[in-house]
């Protein structure tokens, strides 16, 4: 494998990892900072890529879809918090998952109902479609450099939104305990529902972003959500930083598990079979990496000890 | 009316009744110590006053408000400030984020605070888990002070502090109540203390009024036959 | 006095035959399978509950150990078939279609995945142990998805169930009434164990690791074995679940199907012994009864289940039984 | 009653993938409701695309429903769980979709018809179109399941020249920026890929936005009218090979296409045609012979004596079809996507697997 | 001379910079009650935690009857006879308080592993228990859920769990914290009898507990000891006065 080949391959992986960083970072922020366990954050990414895909089938601009995709994200989480999340807070974690469970069930089959069973068509405006040489001679889609940068942006922006704001810190408080911050005078429950929205509308973003080079479909959410999960738990729960370190490290391992280990095997085994052992390693090499950090360390690389 | 007017209160904790008609009456600039033995009641009758215990017959009024329909936060707006049983201090966040979390403008800030206890300045950025419990204690009165209260409620609020730290308290609170006209709602096991600091005293047994009236009038007896002291 | 819930557990317990014996009495098969899977289901319910709701160990993983219990009876029974042994050196191991061997094997298969996986994962609590134990379960996935031997994500098809002595296992009657009486016998064993002194500290250190190990007693070890004897429960409902469809696949493995058993569990209950029998029971109904409605009844479905949750604290058998009386 | 046929249709109607199964339901019902013979019952069950579940609903069909006819199931996997157990109780079953190469060879079946394909056709017919159009190292991917082997196996059988390169993706793998970098620098002067459902619309789109430029070929699936639209531009001119196509000049298919979109309002799929024919396959067998007699049913069956809409359509000795595959390419009608048929690839095509199958 | 039970030789902690053990040494005689006191954040907790194995010392070694427990784990040296009680309460808030009692009681007893004999109806356990909620005067409660108790309450269970145990040494955070001024008074009789099933090392801020029972007092500032002494001769010192009584003894 040439050099220029493998310095490809490692810009692939951390794009990769930005782009999971894009769909854990509403994640992060509703799991890790308010403590609810949300299997329905998939939904919410599928719902901003339905939203965009519908409102770019009908004006034709991505500028507008990726708008949509925010607003219809917001909604649809705020009205989930509203109706559901706010009376799961101080129940068990187990009540949490059931709930998110149904939300998914009813969410995935609701939109199958409103779209139909095929997935949508959602595309990057032409703009962006070509790839731009960078140097060294590496060619590199701009969409996907595009998406670097909103990711980062996204990165940086949330890590000074929980960690330097008093917002941040009345957040933290409440996931600490949220009889106390009350009892302060803090109007807990208005912020949460402001907090699940912006996850929302971060997942749903993401899902529109992501969306327009994938496929826009029904279930489209639940992988990215394991992965979202893997995330987190890697770079340690409630760490923005964790986040983005766990996301790069997973799309690293992901990409380049996927790139070396065949050709690895195939040094001593056939080749078609080395292909395919290896890639059923690198499947699994993400969730071996996960289980090494934790049992390495057993809160995540970030995550706090308590 | 009173500043502060808790008529017939009675509260459960789901089929249990833990309060069985409290009164109590304070006003403004007063301090009133709430007593009785461990178990009576004390801490029920604050977190219905804070709206911590929702379950609860009878009326609060404070400054002139109907407290008993409000959600906690609109309660604590109203100007009370919750030093709660247990400290309760923001476990993973830092003492100085403890301290604005909640913090409302008004005379009391961080620098004020420090002042107040000098540790908390110490340990700015220490998170509040890995402190002492009695630096926990300053910090959870600090945060109820933060939010510049006219009422202080300190639930056993010198609970493992160091008698100097404890002195300094009990000497803050009467300059606070002498200088800046803060009301003030007080636990604590100290009797003599209470003595020195309180105007009027309640006192609760199995979760009723059977003493009310001012610190002077507390007799020995009353003392001893419901404190046991 | 007997408590609500007692008479509850019964009444669940004794509706279970009932539906089979009338199923059998009105010529209708499948009901008598919908019962058999109940049964099935609910025992690797059971077996998670001994870990999820005595422990407190939140396991995302618990698909893995029925996977293995699955696959224990696939591989046995597809050698047994094609009469190729398993094993030649050192030992000569023939596969087997015989029920109770297969049990057993199922049994230490998954017991010993789960000492290997519970032995890791423990080091972690909370969520970080729901995702390591979900981890573990997706390797398990991948590799049987991938590993061409024994079917890959095709699986295995054994065409005639296994024999169970004395008894003729194709008659749905017979073979729920196997699976009937496991799930009764491991209930019984699940029940005990929770009064038992296993069961009071491991409950405890569920509560308060901090004070269980302050009276001289270690978490780590309390939960491990807990989680052997979840896992080892779960796997022989695998076992079962594949002589139940003569079929095994990576499914089995799958994240869903560890989501499922967990569903279970919520469902009816968490920590109560017979709420995985209730939570497998209203589910299976729901999917049967729901299934017919619409192309869309997975949105009924979930209205349902949020309806239970956001209403039934405790689950059905919580919502049946009122509030819950500590039993001392 | 008399003469009638009870099927039992089990296939994925909720869930991913649902949009395969409701085709395959909804062109065998329109054949049906077409021929008006009230002799038919149908018995449809959604599988969600579980094994376990199409395993238990096969149970359910044949002790309480007591049908005489299975069909309906989209995936490999599921068919391998149900078909053998259908079988082995005296079920037919007529495949309108799956076709692993164990229910070809060596595991075939006298109960056991696929009216689709057996799977490698679709890719042997792709490896036989890269060779006639001169490629010489196609570069080929599939995800790593056993269906993804045998594509590429498939594939691989008929391609004469010599791969450039040969990539297992992840299952439901939905970023192939990694694999795209390796086609890039493979040297390679097209593209094979199988990828089903979503993975194939994520590849092609990032193929498009990649700067590469080669030749794409595939089977249909990846280019099928339910899916092209959702692929947009990025599939156009792309090269898939299939043995039916909306603009196949016979008079069935005519007569299918244009009642199809009367009914449903949709231009029809692969997945509805071949639901279609299975219907009408079935339909032949029943006016000629009694269910109940399998010999003569079955025989009835294999004669294949109806007008298939991908022209002419007979049975192999393994009861798989002999037939013609076409190669398609995606073009712009007005405002929708679809395909054209553009080529033969290969004729009257017998499945690699009928030689080992012997009742 | 008597042996000491309990003997800290130089233990030394530091949390980065600040050194919350500095140092230390200390024994525990049998029959003694050997009271710690200090300011806040003085590191007494610490200690504390150091001797039960809850946290590890840099340096220094903690020798219990006659052995070196510094590498044992919590466990151990609990099941060694190390019993301690938590500065904040620390119990199975789901359980009742008779399960909590029982629980300490088998630990006491140390196999667990015992699947089948439903526990609650132990005669020995129980009896074991039940005793220990009636020093403490719990009994009446012995069937209320742990979380429904007081924060008073809650105090002594610690104090009835730590009982059931057995210990051969007792390690008390600050037990009257929360307590009223008559729960402090009985649990100040009850300690002075408790001396002689087992010494007791006291943290407490309550000095009129402390001066009624201690034998003897060592008082910590910032991690070391300053003074350790009879009750007299601490409520004398000059140092203790300004660094932790203030002014309050001195009416
Ligand atoms: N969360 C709860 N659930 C149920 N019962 C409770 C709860 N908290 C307190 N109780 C009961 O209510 C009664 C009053 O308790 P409360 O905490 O108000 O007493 P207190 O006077 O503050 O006692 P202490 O001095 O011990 O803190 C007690 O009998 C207690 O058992
Ligand atoms: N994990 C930690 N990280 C950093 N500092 C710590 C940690 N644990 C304790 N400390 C600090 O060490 C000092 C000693 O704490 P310790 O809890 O032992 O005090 P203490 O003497 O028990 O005080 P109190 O009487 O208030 O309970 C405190 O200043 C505390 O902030
Ligand atoms: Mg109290
Ligand atoms: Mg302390």
């Amino acid at each position: 494998m040439s050099l220029i080949l493998l310095i490809e391959q490692v810009l692939n992986g951390l794009q990769f990892g930005v782009m999971l960083f894009l769909m854990a970072a509403g994640l992060t922020l509703i799991f890790g900072v308010m403590g609810l366990i949300n299997l329905a954050h998939g939904s919410l990414y599928m719902v901003g890529a339905f939203a965009a895909a519908a409102v770019a089938g009908l004006t034709g601009s991505f500028v507008l879809a990726l708008l949509a995709s925010l607003i219809a994200a917001a909604a649809a989480g705020a009205l989930v918090e509203l109706l559901v999340i706010r009376r799961l807070y101080d129940r068990d974690h187990l009540d949490q998952v059931l709930a998110t469970f149904a939300l998914i069930l009813m969410f995935s089959e609701g939109t199958r109902w409103v779209f139909g069973s095929f997935p949508l068509f959602l595309d990057i405006p032409a703009a962006l479609a070509q790839p731009v040489s960078l140097p060294g001679g590496i060619l590199y889609p701009a969409y996907r450099l595009l998406i670097i940068a909103i990711g980062l942006a996204i990165a940086v922006g949330l890590f000074q939104l929980i960690a330097r704001t008093r917002i941040g810190i009345q957040i933290r408080a409440g996931e600490a305990d949220r009889e106390m911050i009350a009892a302060l005078g803090v109007d807990i429950s208005k912020l949460y529902t402001l907090v699940f929205a912006l996850g929302a509308a971060l997942a749903g973003l993401a899902g529109a972003l992501v969306g327009a080079i994938q496929s826009v479909q029904v279930g489209m959410g639940e992988p990215v959500l394991i992965l979202a999960f893997v995330v987190i738990v890697i770079g340690g729960i409630g760490s923005i930083k964790g986040a983005l370190v766990g996301a790069l490290l997973v799309g690293l391992t992901d990409t380049l598990g996927g790139v070396l280990l065949p050709p690895l095997f195939a040094t001593f085994m056939e080749a078609s079979s080395a292909s395919s052992v290896g890639s059923s390693l690198a499947s699994m090499s993400i969730y071996i990496l996960m289980a090494a950090v934790l049992l390495y360390k057993p809160t995540g690389l970030f995550g706090s000890t308590t | 009316m009173s500043f502060l007017q808790l008529r017939g209160v009675e509260a459960f904790y789901g089929p249990s009744q833990a309060l069985f008609g409290v009164d109590l009456a304070l006003e403004e600039g007063e301090v009133c110590a709430l007593m009785g033995r461990n178990g009576m009641g004390k801490s029920s009758t604050i977190k219905v006053i804070c709206r911590l215990l929702k379950e609860a017959r009878g009326t609060v009024e404070f400054a002139g408000q109907d407290l008993t329909r409000l959600p906690p936060h609109r309660a604590a707006r109203t100007g009370l400030g919750l030093v709660p049983e247990g400290r309760r201090c923001f476990a993973p966040l830092t003492v100085h984020e403890n301290l604005i979390a909640a913090a409302r403008p008004g005379p009391w800030d961080f620098a004020r605070v420090c002042k107040l206890f000098p540790r908390l300045g110490e340990r700015r950025d220490q998170v509040a888990a890995s402190l002492s419990g009695g630096e926990q204690q300053m910090l959870a009165i600090g945060r109820a002070l933060m939010t510049n209260p006219r009422l202080l409620i300190l639930d056993e609020a010198t609970e493992g502090l160091a008698p100097v730290v404890r002195q300094e308290i009990w000497s803050a609170l009467a300059t606070l109540k002498r200088e800046a006209g803060l009301s003030l709602l007080v636990v604590d096991k100290s009797l003599a203390e209470l003595r020195a600091v309180a105007d009027r005293a309640v006192i609760l047994e199995r979760g009723s009024t059977v003493w009310a009236g001012p610190m002077g009038d507390l007799a020995a007896s009353v003392a001893d036959r419901y404190l046991g002291v | 006095m007997i408590q609500r819930e007692t008479l509850i557990n019964w009444a669940l317990f004794a509706l279970l035959p009932a539906t089979a014996l009338i199923a059998l009495w009105m010529d209708e098969p499948f009901i008598i399978t919908l019962a058999t899977k109940v049964a099935i289901l609910a025992l690797a319910g059971v077996g998670l509950n001994i870990a999820l709701g005595l422990g407190g160990l939140v396991s995302l993983g618990h698909a893995a150990f029925f996977g293995i219990g699955g696959y224990a009876m696939g591989i046995l029974a597809s050698h047994a078939q094609s009469y190729a042994p398993l094993m030649q050196t050192p030992v000569l191991i023939e596969g087997t279609t015989s029920m109770p061997v297969i049990w057993l094997v199922a049994i230490l298969a998954s017991a010993l995945a789960a000492l290997a996986i519970g032995a890791l994962s423990l080091r972690t609590t909370g969520v970080y142990f729901i995702m390591i134990t979900l981890a573990f379960g997706q390797m398990l996935y991948y590799f049987a998805i991938s590993w061409p031997a024994y079917g890959g994500e095709d699986g295995l098809s054994i065409y005639v169930r296994n024999g169970f002595p004395g008894l003729n296992t194709l008659d749905p009657i017979q073979f729920f009434a196997v699976a009937f009486v496991v799930l009764a016998a491991v209930l019984f064993f699940a029940g005990r164990l929770a009064r038992a002194p296993f069961g009071l500290a491991l409950a405890a250190a569920r509560q308060n690791p901090e004070r269980v190990e302050t009276v001289g007693l270690a978490p780590y070890r309390l939960r491990l074995v807990a989680f052997v004897l979840s896992g080892a429960v779960t796997g022989l409902a695998g076992a079962l679940f594949a002589d139940l469809n003569r079929f095994v696949s990576p499914t089995m493995f799958s994240w869903q199907m560890s989501g499922e058993i967990m569903i279970f569990v919520i469902l009816g209950g968490v920590g109560r012994l017979f709420g995985p029998v209730a939570g497998a029971a209203l589910f299976i109904l729901l999917e049967h009864v729901l299934g017919g409605l619409s192309d869309y009844w997975h949105v009924y479905l979930g209205g349902l289940l949020l309806l239970v949750v956001l209403f039934a604290r405790g689950g059905m058998i919580g919502l049946a039984a009122g509030r819950e009386v500590a039993h001392d | 009653h008399e003469g009638g046929v009870k099927v039992g249709m089990i296939t994925t109607l909720s869930g991913g993938g649902a949009g395969l199964g409701i085709d395959v339901r909804d062109g065998f019902m329109l054949a049906a409701k077409m021929a008006g013979n009230d002799k038919l019952e149908v018995v449809i069950e959604d599988d969600q695309r579980k094994p376990e579940i199409a395993v238990q609903l096969a149970d359910k069909m044949i002790q309480s429903e007591k049908v005489d006819v299975l069909t309906g199931i989209i995936w490999s996997n599921l068919a391998m769980a149900v078909v053998p157990a259908a079988v082995a109780q005296g079920k037919f079953y007529l495949s309108p979709n799956a076709g692993p190469s164990q229910l070809a060879g060596k595991g075939c079946n006298p109960l056991y018809f696929n009216v689709a394909w057996q799977n490698d056709a679709l890719h042997e017919a792709a490896g036989a179109y890269a060779s006639d159009t001169g490629y010489q190292n196609t570069f080929i991917l599939a995800p790593n399941y056993p269906a993804g082997q045998d594509a590429l196996t498939g594939f691989k059988r008929f391609f004469k020249g010599e791969p450039a390169g040969e990539i297992y993706t992840q299952l439901g793998q939905t970023d192939y920026a990694a694999e795209l970098a390796q086609i890039r620098a493979s040297g390679a002067d097209s593209v094979f890929f199988f990828l089903p459902g979503g993975m194939g619309i994520s590849f092609l789109k990032q193929y498009a936005s990649s700067g590469i430029d080669l030749p794409v070929v595939g089977p249909a699936f990846s280019f099928d009218q339910g899916i092209l639209q959702a692929v947009g531009e990025a599939a156009l001119g792309v090269k898939n090979t299939s043995q039916w196509s909306k603009d196949l000049d016979n008079a069935a298919n005519v007569e299918f296409v244009a009642a199809f979109e009367a009914e449903y309002g949709r231009l029809p799929s692969l997945y509805a045609s071949q639901g279609y024919d299975t219907a009408n396959l079935l339909l032949s067998a029943m006016g000629k012979a009694d269910v109940k007699d399998a010999d003569a049913f079955r025989a009835a069956l294999a004669e294949a004596d109806f007008a298939s809409v991908r022209g002419d359509f007979k049975f192999g000795t393994n009861q798989h079809p002999v037939q013609d595959y076409y190669v398609r390419e995606v073009i712009k009608e007005g405002d929708v996507f679809t395909n054209k048929v553009i080529a033969t690839s290969l004729t009257d095509h017998v499945d690699a697997y009928a030689a080992e199958c012997s009742y | 001379m008597t042996e000491p039970l309990l003997q800290i030789k130089h233990l030394r902690k530091a949390f980065g910079a600040l050194v919350a053990t500095d140092d230390v040494s200390l024994t525990l005689y049998p029959g003694e009650i050997h009271a710690l006191i200090g300011p806040n954040g003085a590191g007494k907790s610490t200690l504390i935690k150091q001797i039960a194995g809850n946290l590890a010392p840099d340096a220094g070694e903690v020798w219990f009857e006659g052995r070196d427990v510094t590498p044992l784990s919590t466990v151990e040296r609990a099941r060694a006879g190390l019993g301690r009680t938590f500065q904040i309460s620390s119990l199975a808030m789901d359980y009742t308080v008779l399960q909590n009692a029982v629980l300490g009681a088998l630990g006491r007893r140390g196999t667990v592993w015992r699947f089948f004999r439903p526990v609650m109806r132990d005669a020995d356990l129980r009896a074991r228990a039940e005793a220990a909620l009636h020093r403490v005067g719990l009994m009446d409660h012995a069937h209320k859920r742990t979380a429904d108790l007081s924060h008073g309450q809650r105090r002594l269970l610690e104090v009835a769990v730590a009982l059931t145990l057995n210990p051969h040494v007792f390690l008390m955070d600050e037990p009257m914290a929360g307590l009223g001024a008559s729960g402090s008074k009985r649990l100040t009789g009850f300690l002075d009898d408790l001396r002689h099933e087992a010494p007791i090392l006291l943290v407490e801020h309550d000095m009129d507990a402390v001066f009624a029972l201690a034998d003897r007092i060592s008082v910590l500032v910032y991690g070391r000891i300053i003074a350790t002494g009879t009750a007299e001769e601490i409520r004398a010192d000059p140092l203790v006065r300004e660094a932790y009584l203030g002014a309050e003894d001195a009416a």
